[in-house]
Formats: structure tokens, C-alpha cells, sequence
């Protein structure tokens, strides 16, 4: 298969790109998400230690783990517009950071009401929760440094120092539960041990995962879009859509 | 380089510790198992925000009066000139609380074991501090709002350095080992050692385009 | 040898200028002429390195300025706007640190006399904080009579200055010139220098 | 099925309130998300002059290239 | 006035609070006995570090760019205009800590009433400081080393607010009585009101001679 | 009117100038000439009250200018070399405030009209940071076009400014010393103003 990957490395190109692709990603999420929540909420069994609480589980973990993915992923493309001075990653790293910190924000909440129930309390000052708390940090940082700077360019750069200095938080959240003996759960889920839990647990989580995945695409390539058409609304060819030149 | 200016600053770095770490016992009041408890969160609080506090003078007053101007076309290599500033902000706001730290610690009751391990953590994650710092000064550099976003930008940094180091402390005091705590504390004090100078000197010339 | 070609520098989504090429060789001054905010300190910015063109190039000696980097600032001399005078320190220290600063070892004589050739004689030990406008200017200037570089980007070097100052540095252009450098300066004050080659960019 | 009734789905085993806290949160989150996104698309469009019709117009485009 | 730039600032004495108050449970561990013991000790620890800290913003932007000559020569009562600024430092530095304290306090644990004193006794403490620290501040304009030597003269005045102050609330939480001190710290707050505009009016008169 | 008599300043053991005697009445400019650091600013700023004369006495309209206070300001508008514009505001807001500052109530209307005057149209809403040098200067003139003082002490006015400004700025004070106000400024540079009576003063 061969791609011609330059051409939608224009910002224009990948406008459109982006257009025809958001639909298609939007009808998978809605159906992950019903598949979801069916196998999380009549499929799996009640917990024999938790009771129902922990079908929050379907939300956490996917949550949890999208913010560190997304936080990636955005210090990747913010990193490579830094580096080839590459106007469309470096938008793409700003798309991302929204969705990434709505991410982060849920998994806290729902840890939290998770906490109360199974900890007896919202809060502790356990590791896995302070880095985590400490990513959602690292977003708001990164949203409010390319906010507070009013030249585009100078932004992007500016945040891309910052989303690859924060990258060392994300082996430190992940690893946290091993470093520490902490109130939290180790990991359940590995590549290398058979998982501990139900099997529709699992399944139900991996599918509530990959919706998701299918959502943040969706919404990161809708807010690309806008981010896209309004860095370059004085270009020729946002001109030409508006059909003032042709 | 800027010898006679460092002087008062570490004058005022010295008397802050001391203000933070006299005034608790005067605020908390005098019980000795309180405080010990306490101490090495206060050190630690103390040194966090020392540093941070400073941060906003680190380029801020030779932006304004075009130094970093001529910082940035000066014939040496940027990011040796932007350690050299690393370096002489940790000696203002970290190697004095480091020096104080075995004085104040005994203010506290701690034991001799828990100085050195206080002390010995302080000295490897204050130069941390003011490495990490460094980037967040220099990107928040005629900045709307910037003292607001140095410390929402550097903060979540900044705790993983606090956990470690005052996690050190207590593992000691409750006679575990503390190795671990150390080793990773050191390896930050490398990996930002060889990447936060860079990444600075980066930073600077961003925010003076 | 400075060239630029097609330079161009927008701020703020407004273009300042297009397309701009001039080229400046040895011995030779350019001036550059445009009312205030047309984008004459941001030209020398962009020929200093500090910021970059969005079209266009500069080469020093046929190689971009950008891959020269410190190759390129051991030959330049910048003074801009802001002085990079502290208040704290007096003239002497000033100077040696700014003198350090442009990787010049400069010994405590030397910098004596430099300042009190540029008129500050008596003065050299007084915080810069009490000194008048003019003399904190002079202590910036005093830097150009120790350098060894070969370019100089002077930002209004005559603000604040008196008639006198601003002989001794016309003087001193020509003599720098005499001897090869060159000069990119802007002024809105008048000045009649008298070197073999002058030229003028007006901006707007 | 492993609810007897609706009642006992909404109530979770006594979790109800925590288990149906975190599911709304979400989705009140996710929804803002998205009205946001949309917002911000329609007004930077408004403020484009971007119509209906070239909207259209963009999506031939891409089909003829 | 200058209420876009108050924001700002209000913003990061709201943001050190909270980094201040939140790091000592990160740094001191989350005993909850100990965190309540310390409780009032950091809220006005962190008071008077606000206070001292912003001091040096005081008037010193204002110095250097030239906005205090028009401010002494401002056809209005000098005293009237520093004691405009001093609220003004207030409603930066203090308030915001007034207006957090219940809060911060709850996540110390403290009890309802000792919540009550601890935000009237900084309610009336604080503003004390501001008042205090501008004369300070006024009279170090553009002194050498003044960060120093603000801290040293403003901080033996401070230092009886915050036993007052932290004693208070420790009063209250003893069952004592917490009258004397509330009637003591209303009598520094009047005096200061008094002649604190005036004394600072009369220092800058003199920093800028 | 203004009258200074047997002014006298030191300045760190140094006697900058003694024996002072000059007066100021309706209509006319004083010009204050003099090479750097031979006290011109100190002088200004000792007319303003800013600092006190070690010998000697200013007296406006017979009562001396210290103990009239207030009164003696209300009439006053200095602009020194530093010229009070904060980087963090945007060109409008530093105007109002500096008007609030001189006792000057200032719709937003009038502010933007001013500014519009003095050549900034389009540049009222940026952040002063971005404004060129010569911008910022505007800025802080801008509120002679809005005061309503009768005595004007200007410390190098023109610095930094084009020649249009320099226009601009001489037809206004052409036009205040026709309505009856009074000014004292000091340049280096040259400034060919018709008023019906100009005085210089040399200092040094
Ligand atoms: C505010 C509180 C909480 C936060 C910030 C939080 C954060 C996280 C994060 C970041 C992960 C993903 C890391 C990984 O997969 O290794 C995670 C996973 C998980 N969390 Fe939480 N959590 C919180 C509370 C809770 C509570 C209260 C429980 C249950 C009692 C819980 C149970 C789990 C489980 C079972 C996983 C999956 C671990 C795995 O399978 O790898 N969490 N949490
Ligand atoms: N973010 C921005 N938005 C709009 N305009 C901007 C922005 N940043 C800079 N400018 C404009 O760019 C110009 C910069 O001008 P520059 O400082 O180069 O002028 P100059 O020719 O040196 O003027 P002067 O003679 O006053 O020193 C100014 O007109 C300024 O208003
Ligand atoms: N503490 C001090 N010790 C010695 N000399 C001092 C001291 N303070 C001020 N001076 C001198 O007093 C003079 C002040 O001059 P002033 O600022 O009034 O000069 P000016 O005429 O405005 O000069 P310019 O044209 O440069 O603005 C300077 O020569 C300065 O060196
Ligand atoms: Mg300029
Ligand atoms: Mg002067």
C-alpha cells in the first residue's frame, strides 16, 4: 500500500482528510460504547470482593489509560513540529491536549468515586493518584502556556519543550504501583500473565477501551479541523472553500 | 560572573529558611514528636519553594534589560551559559538550604541518621530543582500572567522530587531502605542534567523570537 | 560579508516588509531610515539571529547565520534598545560583565580607560542606578572601543547622548570603518558620517 | 440476566450512587466535549464566511482529487 | 486601578497557598492527628511568607519604571494613595488566604470552631502585615540588597502577629479563652491603620529623593 | 508663574550647579541645555518637588511649591526619562491609568482619540511589550493631548521619536504656550519652536 504521506502532511490536504475520516471513527465509537456498556452492565458478574462498585472499572481503566496514551502521543507530534518544524503535528499536539486532560479528569473522578466506596475516602495522598493528578497538571500547563502566548508559532514550540519534559511523568505514573506499596491496584492486565479478573470483565473493559480510542480520534481530528482552518484562514485555499476566489 | 549580585541573593535565600523553618515551631507550637514528624516535609516544602520563588528573577530582570539579548549572541555555546545560570540559582536557592539543613534538622530533634539522609537528599534534588526550573522560567518569559504559569508548569515536576526526597526521610526513619528512593533521585539528576540545560537554552530562544 | 535576500517579517499577522535585500561589505554603513514601528529594530533582530525571518535568508561569508551560530556572534556586536545596564553594579562592573558576556577578557584597567575615554571619568566607580540617562548610555557604548568584532548592529546609539558623546562615537564609526568593519545602524537623529561607503534602506 | 428487576440495575448493590456518579460525570463530560468542539467549529466557520454550500462544495473536492 | 493586573496576581498567591498548604501532606505524610497539630502553624506560615514575599513587587515595578514619580507628584494625598496600594496588597496577599482558609482547613481536618478563629484571626491578622510591610517596602526602594533587608526589618514586627495569631487558634482548640489575643491583634490592626499610610508616604518621599 | 531662586544641588558630594535663578511665567519655554550628567534631570525633578534643593527655593505663584503640595501638582504634568508604561497592558489602558494617576478622569472614547492623534490608530489594543520603541514613547505623550495642567516639564521628550512625532509633538507645544501654558524641557537634539518667548538656560 503506498500512501503518498507528504501530501496529507500539508495542512489543507489533511483538512479534508480529516473530514471524511471523522464520520467513520464517530459510527464506531457509538458502537463500541453500546457494546461496552452492554457486556459491562448485563454480561459481567458482580465482583465477589466489590460487590457492583467495581463496574466503575469500565470507565476507569480506559480513562486512566487514554490520558497516558494521548499525553504520548501529544508530546510525539509536539516534539516532531518542534524538531522538522512541521506545521500540522505541532496542531495536531494541540488538538490532542483537551481531550487528553478530559481524560485525565475522569479517571480521577471516577477513582475517586471508586475511592470512597472501597477506600472509605475520596483522596489519599497515594502515588498513583498524586501522578496522575500531577498529569492533569502537566495539560493544563500545556493549554495555558500555548494560550497565554499570542504568536501561533512561537506556542507551538513553547509547548512542545513542555509536553516532552513532562513525558517522564508517564513512566512514573505507570510504574508508580510497583515503586511504591500503595492503597491502589497493581496491574491486572499484562501481556505476559493471564489476566486475574472474569473473562467478560476484561472483554467488556478492552471494548469500553477501544471506544474510547475511537472517540478521542473522532474528536481530535473535529477539533484539528478548527484549528487548522483558523491558523490558516488568511491562505488560498480556505479562501477557495469560502468561494470568494475560484 | 555576577559574584557581588549572588551574595545578597543567597543572603536572602538563608534568611528565608530560616523564617519558614523557625516560624513552624513557632506556629505549631513546641511538641517535639510533632515536629519531628514534620521536618523533612519542611525542609522540603521550604526548598520547593525557594526555588520556585526564584525562578521568576532568573532571566526576568536580564530580559528586561537586554542581557539575555546579548546571552543569546554571545560567542560561547548557549546551553553552557544556561547552566551556568542553572548552577548559580541552585547555589542562591538550593546549597544554602543544604548547608542549613543539618542545623535546622537538629532544631527538630531529628537523629543523626535522618540528617545525613535529609541533607543527602537535599543535595541531589535541589540542583534537580533548579535544572527543571530553568526551562519553566525561560519559557514563561514575557509571558502574560507568567508567575501564575512558572509554577503551574513546574510544579507537577517538582513533586516527584518531593515525594522522593522526603520519602527517603521517612523510609529511614521507619528503618527501611531508602536506596531506591536515592537511585532514582540520582537518575533524574542525570537525565535533567544532561536534557534541562538544552532544553532551556531551547526555551530562551523561543521566547525572544 | 552580510547579505540578506528577500527578507521578510510579519508581526502579528501584519507584514513590516517584504522582500528586502541589501548586502553589506567591508568598510561599508548601511543606515536604516523609517518612521517609529516600521520595523527597524526587528530588521537588526532578524540580522542578529535573535529572531527569524519568516521568508528569506542571511548569510554572513556565504553561510547561513542560523548554521553559523556562535561562529557568526563572535564577529557581531549588538547594542539594542535596552542597554543591558544594571543598576547594582557600577560602570566598571557593568562593562566587564558585559565585556565578558561578549567573550572578551577585559582587565580592570582596560576598562577603566575605555570609560574614561567615552567620557565617564570620575564616575567609574558609581552605581549605575545614580547615573544620568547619557552616562549609562556611554557606559554601553564604552563597550565598542574594546571589542575586536567585525560587524556592528547599533540600535539608536545617539539617544541620550550629548553633542560631544555623539562625536566621539561618529569618530569612532569612522575609524572602525577606516579599518574595515562595517555598520548597520538606525537613527532618527542626523548624522553625517564620512566613510567611503554609506548607504541607506529606507523601511516604509 | 444478572438484575433481577430495574430497580436493583440502579441501585448497583448499594453502589448506586457512586457507580452512577462516575457513569454521568463522564458522559456530561463528554458530551460538553463535544458540544465545545462543535461550537467552536460553527462559530470559526460564521466567522469565515464558510456556508453550507462550500461545505458541500469541500466534500466534492476531495472526491474528484 | 490596576484591577487586570490584581487578577493575575490574585491568581498566584491563590496558587501558592495551595501549593504550600497541599505540598506538606505530600512532604509530611498523611497522618491526620499530625496534619491537624500543624494546621494553623502552615495557614499563617503562609500568610506571612504571601505577605513578605510580594513586598518586594510592592513599589519596586512602579520604581523602576518611572510610574512612582507620578504617583508622588499625583494631585491626590500621598497617604491616600499608599494606603490604596496597601489594600491593594492585601486584597492580593491576604484575602485570598482568608478566603481559602476554611477550606484548606477542612482538608486539615480542623474543627468547625477552630476553622472560625483560624479565618477571624487571619481575617484581622493579615491586613496588618500588608499595612506593616508597605513601610518596609517603601523604605528599601533601590537600596542594595533590599530583598535582605525588607525581610529584616519588617519580619520582628510580623513575628507577634503570627504567635498572636496561631496562638488563637491554639487557645481555642485548648478550650482556653482567645479574647485577649482577638482584642490584641484589633489593637495592632488600629494602630497600624493609623500611621502606617503615613510612615510609608513619608519613606518613599525620602527612597526617591 | 514659576520662580526658582539661588538653586543649589549636590549630588554625592559633587555640586552640580549653584546659584540658580530663573522664572517662568504664562506663554513661555524654558529650554535646559547642558552636556550628560550636568544635572538637567536632577533639576527637573527638584521643579517637581521630587527632590529637595539643598540651597535655595521654588516658589509657584509666591507660595513655595512644598508646602502647596497637592495644589502645586493638580497644576503639574512631568514626563522624566522613564516613562511609566507597563509592559503587561495594552496602550489604552496604560493611558487611562496614567491619566487616573494625574487626577484626570478618562472615558475610553477620549483615551482612543488621543491616542489616535498621536499616530498609533490600530495599535490602541496591543500589549505596550509589542510596541516599538518609538510607539512606547507615543504612548506616555499621549497624555499631554488630554491634560489640562498649565505648566508642562518635559525630560527629553523627543527621544526615540520620528520626525512626524517631532512635528507632532512641536505644533502641540507651539499651540499649549499660545493658550497661556508654561514649559520646561530639555533635548539634546534641536527643536525650532515659535513662541513668542523662549529662554535657554545652561547648565555646566
Ligand atoms: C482518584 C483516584 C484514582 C486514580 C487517579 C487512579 C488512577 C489510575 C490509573 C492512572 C490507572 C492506569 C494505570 C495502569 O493501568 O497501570 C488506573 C488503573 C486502575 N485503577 Fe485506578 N485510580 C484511582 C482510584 C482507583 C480505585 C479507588 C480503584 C479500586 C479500588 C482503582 C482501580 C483500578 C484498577 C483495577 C485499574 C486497572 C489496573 C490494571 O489493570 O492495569 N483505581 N487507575
Ligand atoms: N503582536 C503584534 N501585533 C501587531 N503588531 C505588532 C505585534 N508585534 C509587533 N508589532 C508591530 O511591529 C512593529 C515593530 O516595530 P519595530 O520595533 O521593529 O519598529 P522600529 O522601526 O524599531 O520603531 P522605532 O523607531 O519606534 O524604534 C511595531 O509597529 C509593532 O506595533
Ligand atoms: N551618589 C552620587 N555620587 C556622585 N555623583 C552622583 C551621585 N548621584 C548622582 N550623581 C551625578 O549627578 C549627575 C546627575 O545628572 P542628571 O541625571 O541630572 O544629568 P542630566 O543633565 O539629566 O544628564 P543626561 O543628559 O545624561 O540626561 C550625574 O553626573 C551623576 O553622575
Ligand atoms: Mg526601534
Ligand atoms: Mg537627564
Amino acid at each position: 500500500m503506498s500512501i503518498n504521506w507528504y501530501k496529507y502532511a500539508a495542512p489543507s490536504s489533511f483538512y479534508f482528510l480529516a473530514g471524511k475520516l471523522i464520520p467513520f471513527f464517530t459510527v464506531l465509537a457509538v458502537i463500541f460504547l453500546v457494546a461496552g456498556l452492554y457486556i459491562g452492565f448485563f454480561v459481567a458478574p458482580t465482583d465477589f470482593q466489590q460487590g457492583e462498585a467495581y463496574r466503575i472499572i469500565f470507565i476507569h481503566v480506559p480513562a486512566a489509560w487514554m490520558s497516558m496514551f494521548l499525553y504520548v502521543v501529544m508530546a510525539f507530534w509536539a516534539g516532531i513540529g518542534l524538531a522538522f518544524n512541521t506545521r500540522l503535528s505541532s496542531m495536531f499536539a494541540t488538538a490532542i491536549a483537551p481531550t487528553g486532560a478530559l481524560f485525565t479528569f475522569i479517571a480521577l473522578w471516577t477513582g475517586a468515586w471508586w475511592g470512597k466506596p472501597m477506600w472509605g475516602t475520596w483522596w489519599v495522598w497515594d502515588a498513583r493518584l498524586t501522578s496522575e493528578l500531577i498529569l492533569l497538571f502537566l495539560y493544563i500547563g500545556f493549554m495555558s502556556l500555548q494560550a497565554a502566548i499570542d504568536d501561533p508559532r512561537r506556542a507551538d514550540k513553547a509547548g512542545a519543550v513542555i509536553a516532552l519534559v513532562g513525558v517522564v511523568n508517564i513512566p512514573i505514573i505507570y510504574f508508580s504501583v510497583q515503586w511504591w506499596n500503595t492503597l491502589h491496584q497493581g496491574a491486572s492486565v499484562s501481556v505476559m500473565q493471564s489476566p486475574k479478573m472474569a473473562t467478560a470483565m476484561l472483554v467488556g473493559m478492552l471494548v469500553m477501551v477501544l471506544a474510547a480510542w475511537m472517540y478521542s480520534i473522532a474528536v481530535i481530528l473535529l477539533r484539528a479541523r478548527n484549528i487548522i482552518l483558523e491558523r490558516e484562514s488568511h491562505t488560498s485555499w480556505v479562501a477557495e472553500l469560502r468561494g470568494t476566489t475560484r | 560572573m555576577l559574584a557581588m549580585r549572588r551574595q545578597a541573593d543567597v543572603l536572602i535565600t538563608l534568611f528565608f529558611f530560616i523564617i519558614v523553618v523557625s516560624l513552624f515551631p513557632l506556629g505549631v507550637g513546641p511538641e517535639m514528636n510533632i515536629l519531628r514528624a514534620i521536618a523533612p516535609g519542611v525542609l522540603w516544602v521550604a526548598a520547593l519553594l525557594a526555588s520556585m520563588l526564584s525562578l521568576g528573577r532568573l532571566f526576568s530582570i536580564d530580559y528586561m534589560d537586554g542581557t539575555l539579548e546579548q546571552l543569546l549572541i554571545a560567542p560561547s555555546p548557549l546551553f553552557l551559559l544556561v547552566l551556568g545560570k542553572m548552577i548559580s540559582h541552585w547555589l542562591v536557592s538550593g546549597l544554602p538550604l543544604v548547608l542549613m539543613a543539618p542545623i535546622l534538622g537538629i532544631q527538630y530533634d531529628l537523629s543523626l541518621e535522618a540528617l545525613g539522609v535529609l541533607t543527602l537528599s537535599l543535595l541531589i534534588g535541589t540542583p534537580i530543582l533548579s535544572l527543571i526550573g530553568a526551562i519553566g522560567a525561560a519559557l514563561t518569559l514575557g509571558v502574560r500572567g507568567g508567575g501564575v504559569l512558572v509554577s503551574l508548569l513546574v510544579l507537577p515536576l517538582y513533586i516527584p522530587i518531593l515525594i522522593f526526597g522526603a520519602g527517603a526521610v521517612e523510609a529511614s526513619a521507619a528503618g527501611l531502605g531508602y536506596d531506591a528512593h536515592f537511585s532514582l533521585l540520582g537518575a533524574f539528576l542525570l537525565v535533567s542534567l544532561v536534557f534541562a540545560p538544552w532544553a532551556a537554552a531551547a526555551s530562551l530562544r523561543i521566547s525572544m523570537e | 560579508m552580510l547579505v540578506a535576500t528577500k527578507l521578510e517579517c510579519t508581526r502579528g499577522g501584519h507584514v513590516l516588509f517584504t522582500d528586502l535585500n541589501f548586502s553589506v561589505k567591508s568598510g561599508e554603513l548601511l543606515q536604516i531610515h523609517g518612521p517609529n514601528g516600521s520595523g527597524k529594530t526587528s530588521l537588526l533582530r532578524m540580522l542578529c539571529g535573535l529572531t527569524q525571518p519568516s521568508v528569506g535568508k542571511i548569510t554572513w561569508n556565504d553561510s547561513n547565520i542560523r548554521s553559523l551560530g556562535e561562529q557568526y556572534y563572535s564577529c557581531l556586536t549588538y547594542l539594542g534598545h535596552m542597554i543591558g545596564i544594571k543598576d547594582d553594579l557600577t560602570a566598571v562592573e557593568n562593562l566587564s560583565i558585559s565585556c565578558a558576556l561578549a567573550g572578551l577578557e577585559v582587565d580592570n584597567k582596560m576598562a577603566l580607560e575605555a570609560l574614561q575615554q567615552i567620557g565617564l571619568k570620575g564616575r567609574e566607580n558609581l552605581l549605575a542606578r545614580v547615573l544620568s540617562q547619557g552616562q549609562r548610555r556611554r557606559v554601553s557604548l564604552a563597550r565598542l572601543l574594546l571589542v575586536k568584532t567585525k560587524l556592528w548592529i547599533l540600535d539608536e546609539p545617539l539617544t541620550a547622548l550629548d553633542v560631544v558623546a555623539i562625536k566621539l562615537i561618529k569618530e569612532k564609526l569612522e575609524w572602525f570603518l577606516a579599518q574595515g568593519g562595517m555598520v548597520i545602524l538606525t537613527t532618527h537623529q542626523d548624522i553625517d558620517i564620512s566613510a567611503t561607503a554609506i548607504h541607506h534602506l529606507h523601511l516604509n | 440476566m444478572i438484575w433481577d428487576s430495574w430497580s436493583d440495575f440502579f441501585n448497583m448493590g448499594g453502589y448506586g450512587l457512586y457507580v452512577w456518579g462516575s457513569y454521568l460525570a463522564t458522559f456530561i463530560c463528554v458530551i460538553g466535549e463535544i458540544l465545545m468542539v462543535k461550537r467552536s467549529a460553527r462559530t470559526l466557520r460564521q466567522q469565515l464566511s464558510l456556508t453550507k454550500e462550500s461545505i458541500l462544495r469541500e466534500r466534492k473536492d476531495e472526491a474528484t482529487s
